[in-house]
C-alpha cells in the first residue's frame, strides 16, 4: 500500500480468481509447525508459512530483568520480535528497528490478555521470535510460534491464541496475503483471534476498505485464524502424542 | 492506602459508573470533551497545530527541508513522523530515548496520514533522483490527560493543513506556496470499560481500559488505519460498531481541522 | 560572535540609538507569563518573551529515578533543559545535544543555589524545560519559567531566581539581544540573579568585552533581572490573586 | 539448594570424569557430538547455513550489497561478520548491544576467514575507489549448548562456500555467479578440566573449564588463528599439542563444509 | 566514620582555614601549583602538550583531516573540542558516554578557544564549499586533582600552539607548515571558600567549593568567555575582582604555553 | 596481515638480518617503566615501549558498579583498554569499538587467572588502560604497565604477568613487533605469560605460521616475556627501593 515510485504491478488475481501463486481468495499458504526444536528455552516452536521462517522461544516464569519493571500482583510478559539481518532482501541493520519495537508491543499486549499472570506474581515471562526469512505475515507467524512455544514451556493461559492476515488485493478481500500482495494490495489487516472467546487480541490495519469491505475482511480472517488454531492443536498433539481431539486448553498448563 | 490500592478502587469505580452508562466527568460514553485546533502556534515551524482535548495538549510542527530521493522511490519526497513523549506532560514518562508507547503513537498516527494518501509525496519531488522534499512532523506533547493519539493525529493533520513549502527560502522556486493536502483522515480512539466501548477516554479511563481500538477514517467513507491496544479484547462485531461511529465523529472533526 | 562565513550583517543600531526591533540598548523584548497551564505537572508556567515561547513543569518532590542519585541529606534537582525540533530555523535532531545538556547542568545549579533542598531529603525535584519557539535567551526563558514553575509546585526556596541576558551589540552594551544582535553581536552574557541577596547563580559569556564593557554589562544584566522579577511576581500574584505586595518569599512553599 | 552451590557441584563432577578420561555425555576427550551443515537453509539470503554441532544450533546468512571501498583499499571489497548472541538461544543471554562474548565471537571468527584469506577480497572489487561488494556474514546463534565459535564459524563457512554473487539482480552484471571461496579455515574449540583438554565443550563444560584456547588451521598446513579465552591458562606444551588435534579435526570438518 | 562525614568535616576544615586567608596545602588565596606545559608529547599527534598543575595532569592531542564545510561556513575549516573524563584519572568518574561535567569542560574549553578567536578558521579552508581542514582538539585527562578546567584549556592551547597541519601528508600542498594561532585565551578557575574566592583549586576544595568562576581573558586585554559552575553565588564585585585577577595569572600563563 | 591493497612494502629484513629498526629478530624494542605516576588511583604506572605510551591505573578493591555484576563468592575483574583519539595516525573516534571491547575481555581474563579475587568477594578490582601514542603491541605494553599499577595497588596475586608478542616477518619468527613489521609481516602471537609457572594466560594469534614456525615463535615468546618480567621487577624494586632480589610475589600484597 502506498509504494510510491513502485515501478511494475504484477497481476494480482487473474480471470480464474486465482492468486499470483495459483490460491484462492480464502486460501492460506502451506504452514508447517515443529514444537519444542530448541534445547536451552523452556518452550520453543518453529514455523515455515508460505516462505517464512519464524523461531519462537519462551524462557519463565524467571526473576524479572532489569528490577525495576516487576510487578507485585502478576508476571510480566516481555516479547520481542526480531528480524535476522538476512531475512529480508535488503540486508536489514541489526538491533530493534521502530516497525519491531511496535510489533513487539502489540504481540505483547495480544498475550497480556491471555496468559493467567496473576498465577506468577514478580516473575517475567519472555517471549522471544526471532524472523529467519520473511515474506509477509511475519507477525502472525510469530504470534502463531510464541503460542505454541508458550503452550510447550506449559504457560498456563485462556487459549491458544491463533492468527493470520487479511486484506484487500485486486478489489478483492483476500486470506493471508505474501509479499507481491502485500507490497501491491490496496489493504493490510493483521489479526489475532482467541478462539474459544471468539475475540480479537490483535488487530491493525492499513489501507483502504470500506464499511462492507470491513465486514467481509473480519469474517475471512475469524475464519483463518480458526483453521491455524486447528493446525496448532495438531501440533502440540504430534508433540506430545496426546489421543486427538483431548486436550481441554486449561489444562495447558 | 498505597497508590496501587487507590488505582484499583479507581479502576473499579469507573467500570461500575460505566455499566450504567456514566463517567466520571460527566460525559456520555460516545461524548468527546471539547477540542480546540489552533494553527500557526509556532513561528519556527513551517506548519504548526496546537490541539487541545479538554486538558490533554499537544503541539505539532512541520518542517520541510531538502533532501536526496531514496533510491526505491526517486520520484516522491519522504515524509517523517516523530513523536515524543516528553517527561513535562506527565508524571509517568521519563526522560530518555523513546519507549515502545511513543513509538507506537507516532506510528498509529504515521499510518493514517500515509495510508490516507495526506499529501501526495510524487508532488514533493523536486528533481527525480536528485532532490526532494522531506517533509518533518514532529510531535510534542505538553499535557498528557488521556487520549493522545487522537490530539497528537488532530494536531499533525492541523500542522500539515496549514504547512508553506518554503522554496523561495531554499532557492528551489520563486515563492513559498502552500503545502496540498489532498486527504483529511482523522483518528478516532475507545477503550473498553466492562461492556461499554467509551470514545475519547480520559488518562484515568485509559488507565481502567480493558483495550483500546483506534480507527482513522477518510473523508471519502474508506477506514485507512486500525490500532488494538493494551491488553483486552474485541468482538468483530465491536469492531464494526467502533468503526461506525468513528466515522461520525470524523466527520465533525474533520470540519474543526479544516475551519469550516 | 565568530560567525564564520557569514554573509549580510544586518544594521544593529541606527542612528537614534535604536535596535533593529527598536527597542533602546537598556530596552526589553515584550514579555508574557501564565502560570499553572498544565494539568498534570505539579506546577507549570508558559512564557512567551519575545519571540521565544518557553513550557516548563515541575514534579516534585518525587522519588528519585534512577535510585542510585538519591542523596541522603538532600533533596536532588534534576532539570532538563529541551528545544522541540521546530523551534528552530534548521530542523533540530530530536534528543538532548551537548549544548542541552551544558545548559541543563547550570540551570540546575542555578536553582540548587536557591531551593531549600535540605527539607526533602532522599527526593528528585524534576524541573522540564521545553523550548517551544527560539529566539535568542532561550535559557533565560527557561529559567524564568521554571521559576515560577517551582513556585507554582509549591517548592519552598529563598527567592524566585530572575534571569537575562546581556551583550555587546554595535559596540554599545544592550539588554536582552534578540537573534540578529546574538548572532552578529560582538558578546553574549546570560545572567540569572537572587534578587534579595544580589547576587548571580548563573554567568555564562562569550565574545569580547573588556574591564569597563563588563562592569557596564553586570549593571545593566542586574537592572534587567530586577525588572523581570516583578514581571514574574506580577504573573503569581494573577495566579493566586493574592493582594499587591503581600508574599513574601519564604511563604511560597 | 542454590543455583550456584549446584553449579558448583556440577562443575566438580565434570572435572572428577574428566581426570578418568570421560565427559558428562559419554564422549572421549577428543570426540566431537554430531555435526551437520545445511547450506540454502534461508532462501532471502545470498548464501546460507544451518549449522548443528549436537544441540547447539547457528544459523549463518550471507548477503552482499554494493558499496565504495574504504579510501585505504581502493582495490578491494569489504568482509563484514556480525554475531548476535540473541536472547532466544540461551536464558543466560539478554536482548540489548552485543555484550563482550558477542563481540569477542564474531571477531575470533571473522579473523579466522580474514587471515585464511577465504575470501580475495580484491575479487569483490567492481570499479576500483568506485564501487565493490560488501559481504555481510551475519551469524544468528539460536541454541547455545556449547562451543558456539565453531558452530558460528562453520556456519560462516558454509554460507560463503555457497554463496552467489547477486551481479545481474544490482544491474552490475549479465548473470549472478558463485561467490569464489579461496581457502577454507576451520576453527577448533577447546577446554581444560582439570589436566585434561577436551575438544567440542558442551555448555556445562565451558561453565566448568578452566581456560579455553581456539585453533583455526587452514587445509595448506597453517595455523591462521588463534585466541585464548576464559580464566585459565595453558603451558606452550599444551598449546602445540591442541594445534596438532585441530589440524586432524579440521580435515574433518573441512570436508564436511565442502560436501565431500 | 563514614565517607560522607568525614567530607563533610573536611569541607567545614577548608571553609574556616579560608576565612583566616589559609589553604590545605600551604598556597596564599590567588597562589597557583606548580604549572608546567610539555609540548609535543605524543608523537602520532599533529601537536600534543602534557600540561601538569599541581598532581593535576591533561594531555591533548590535535589531530587535522581533510573534511567538507558546512554548507553555512563555505569558506572555513572547523574546530572540534572534545574532553574524555576518563575513570583512570578519578576514583568518581565511571566509564560509559560523556557526562555533563565533561560536556561542559570540553565546552567551557571550546568556548574560550573559539571566542578568541585562536585560530582563524577562515585559513582551514583549503577550497571553498569543496575541501577544509577539520582540526580536532583531543583532551584526556589523566590525573584529577583539581582544577581541570585550567589544566585542559592550558594542554588545549598548548597542543594548537605546537600543532603542524599535514598538507604535504595528505597530498593538498608540497609540505607540512605550522598552525598558526593568532589569539593566546587563558583561562582562570576559582571557587568561593567562605568570603573567601581562591585560584586553582584542588579537588578537595572543588568538594567544599561553594560555586566555581572560570574567566578567560586574552592578550588585548579582553574578557572573552566566563563559566558559572556548581552550587553556589557570586555578587557582581566579586565577579569584577575575579575578572582581574584572571588577567594578571593570565599574562604569566600565557608566557608559559608561548614558551617565553 | 592481510592488508589489502597497501601500496609499497618496506624492506622487514636486511641482508645481515637486521630489521626496519636495526633489531636482531630476539631483540625487544626500548622499553621504560615508571610505577606511580597517578596520584587519584590506588595503583599505577606508564610505561613507554618503543614507540608506544601506556598509562594504567588500578582502583579497589571497591564497591561494584554496576551492582548486579557483584559476585558473593569473589571480587570481579574489570579492564577497560581504551585508545586515546590522537594515539594513532588516523583520528580514532572516542569511546570503545569492537576492537577495544575484545581486547577488554582477553586482558580481563588474563588477570582473572592470577589475581587471588576469592580474597575480596563483593568488590570490583577496576583497571584502566590508556593508550597514549601506539606502534603496535599495545595490548602487551598495557598488559605490562596493568600488571605494574596491579602491584602498585597492593592487589595479593599469584606472580606479574608478563606480555609480549611475537610474530612472523619476512619469513622469519620475530621477537616484539613494531608496526610496520605488524602491518607488512605475516603472523602476529600476542602472549602472556605468568612466568612462575610457565602457562600462558593470553594467547591471541594471526596470519600464516605452520607448525614448526608456531613452536618457534612460543619459545621466542616465553623468552621474551622473562626478559619483560625482570625489567618489570626491575622497576617496581626502583619504586619501592626494596634490596635487589628480595620480593617473593606473594609478598605483593
Amino acid at each position: 500500500m502506498g509504494s510510491v515510485g513502485a515501478k511494475e504491478i504484477p497481476e494480482l488475481l487473474n480471470a480464474e480468481g486465482r492468486r499470483i501463486d495459483g490460491r484462492r481468495l480464502d486460501e492460506l499458504r502451506p504452514i508447517s509447525m515443529k514444537v519444542g526444536p530448541l534445547t536451552r528455552a523452556d518452550g520453543s516452536a518453529f514455523v515455515e508459512w508460505g516462505e517464512n521462517k519464524v523461531m519462537a522461544a519462551v524462557y519463565g516464569p524467571r526473576e524479572v530483568h532489569p528490577r525495576h519493571l516487576m510487578q507485585t500482583s502478576k508476571a510480566i510478559i516481555q516479547c520481542r520480535y526480531n528480524m535476522a539481518a538476512f531475512s529480508v532482501d535488503e540486508r536489514k541493520r541489526p538491533g530493534q528497528d521502530r516497525r519491531s519495537q511496535e510489533i513487539s508491543k502489540v504481540i505483547t499486549e495480544a498475550f497480556e490478555s491471555v496468559v493467567f499472570t496473576e498465577e506468577f506474581p514478580k516473575t517475567s515471562i519472555d517471549i522471544y521470535i526471532e524472523v529467519l526469512q520473511a515474506n509477509a505475515g511475519t507477525r502472525c507467524a510469530g504470534l502463531v510460534a510464541a503460542s505454541l512455544a508458550l503452550a510447550d514451556a506449559g504457560i498456563p493461559m485462556a487459549d491458544l491464541v491463533a492468527s493470520v492476515a487479511v486484506g484487500k488485493v485486486a478489489g478483492r478481500i483476500a486470506l493471508d496475503l505474501k509479499k507481491e500482495e502485500d507490497n501491491f494490495g490496496e489493504a493490510d489487516m493483521p489479526l489475532a483471534l482467541v478462539p474459544q472467546s471468539g475475540r480479537l487480541v490483535l488487530i491493525q490495519m492499513e489501507g483502504h476498505m470500506n464499511r462492507d469491505e470491513i465486514r467481509e475482511a473480519l469474517d475471512l480472517g475469524t475464519k483463518g485464524c480458526r483453521e491455524i488454531y486447528e493446525r496448532m492443536r495438531q501440533a502440540l498433539r504430534t508433540r506430545y502424542e496426546v489421543p486427538a481431539g483431548a486436550p481441554a486448553p486449561e489444562a495447558m498448563a | 492506602m498505597s497508590e496501587a490500592v487507590s488505582a484499583e478502587i479507581q479502576t473499579t469505580h469507573i467500570i461500575d459508573l460505566a455499566r450504567t452508562g456514566h463517567r466520571l466527568d460527566g460525559r456520555g460514553v460516545d461524548e468527546w470533551r471539547p477540542v480546540t485546533v489552533e494553527p500557526g502556534f509556532v513561528k519556527s515551524a513551517d506548519g504548526s497545530a496546537m490541539v487541545h482535548i479538554g486538558n490533554t495538549a499537544v503541539l505539532c510542527g512541520v518542517k520541510l527541508e531538502i533532501a536526496k530521493p531514496y533510491p526505491d522511490t526517486p520520484n516522491a519526497g519522504v515524509l517523517t513522523t516523530n513523536a515524543e513523549l516528553i517527561a513535562l506532560s506527565s508524571p509517568t514518562f521519563e526522560p530518555g530515548p523513546p519507549q515502545p508507547e511513543a513509538i507506537e503513537l507516532s506510528r498509529v498516527v504515521d499510518r493514517s496520514i500515509r495510508a490516507a494518501e495526506t499529501i501526495d509525496l510524487t508532488k514533493l519531488c523536486i528533481t527525480p533522483s536528485e532532490k526532494c522534499w522531506t517533509c518533518y512532523v514532529d510531535i510534542h506533547c505538553l499535557d498528557h490527560s488521556g487520549n493522545l493519539i487522537d490530539a497528537a493525529q488532530l494536531a499533525a493533520l492541523g500542522a500539515l493543513t496549514h504547512s508553506t513549502v518554503p522554496a523561495k527560502r531554499f532557492g528551489v522556486g520563486d515563492r513559498d506556496y502552500p503545502l496540498e493536502v489532498s486527504h483529511f483522515p482523522i483518528e478516532c480512539t475507545f477503550v473498553r470499560l466492562g461492556d461499554k466501548i467509551v470514545a475519547d477516554p480520559t488518562f484515568e479511563e485509559e488507565t481502567a481500559g480493558q483495550g483500546r481500538l483506534t480507527v482513522a477514517t477518510d473523508e471519502a467513507g474508506n477506514v485507512v488505519a486500525m490500532q488494538k491496544g493494551k491488553i483486552g479484547a474485541f468482538s468483530p462485531d465491536e469492531v464494526i460498531e467502533t468503526i461506525e461511529r468513528s466515522f461520525r465523529h470524523g466527520d465533525r472533526l474533520r470540519n474543526l481541522v479544516r475551519g469550516n
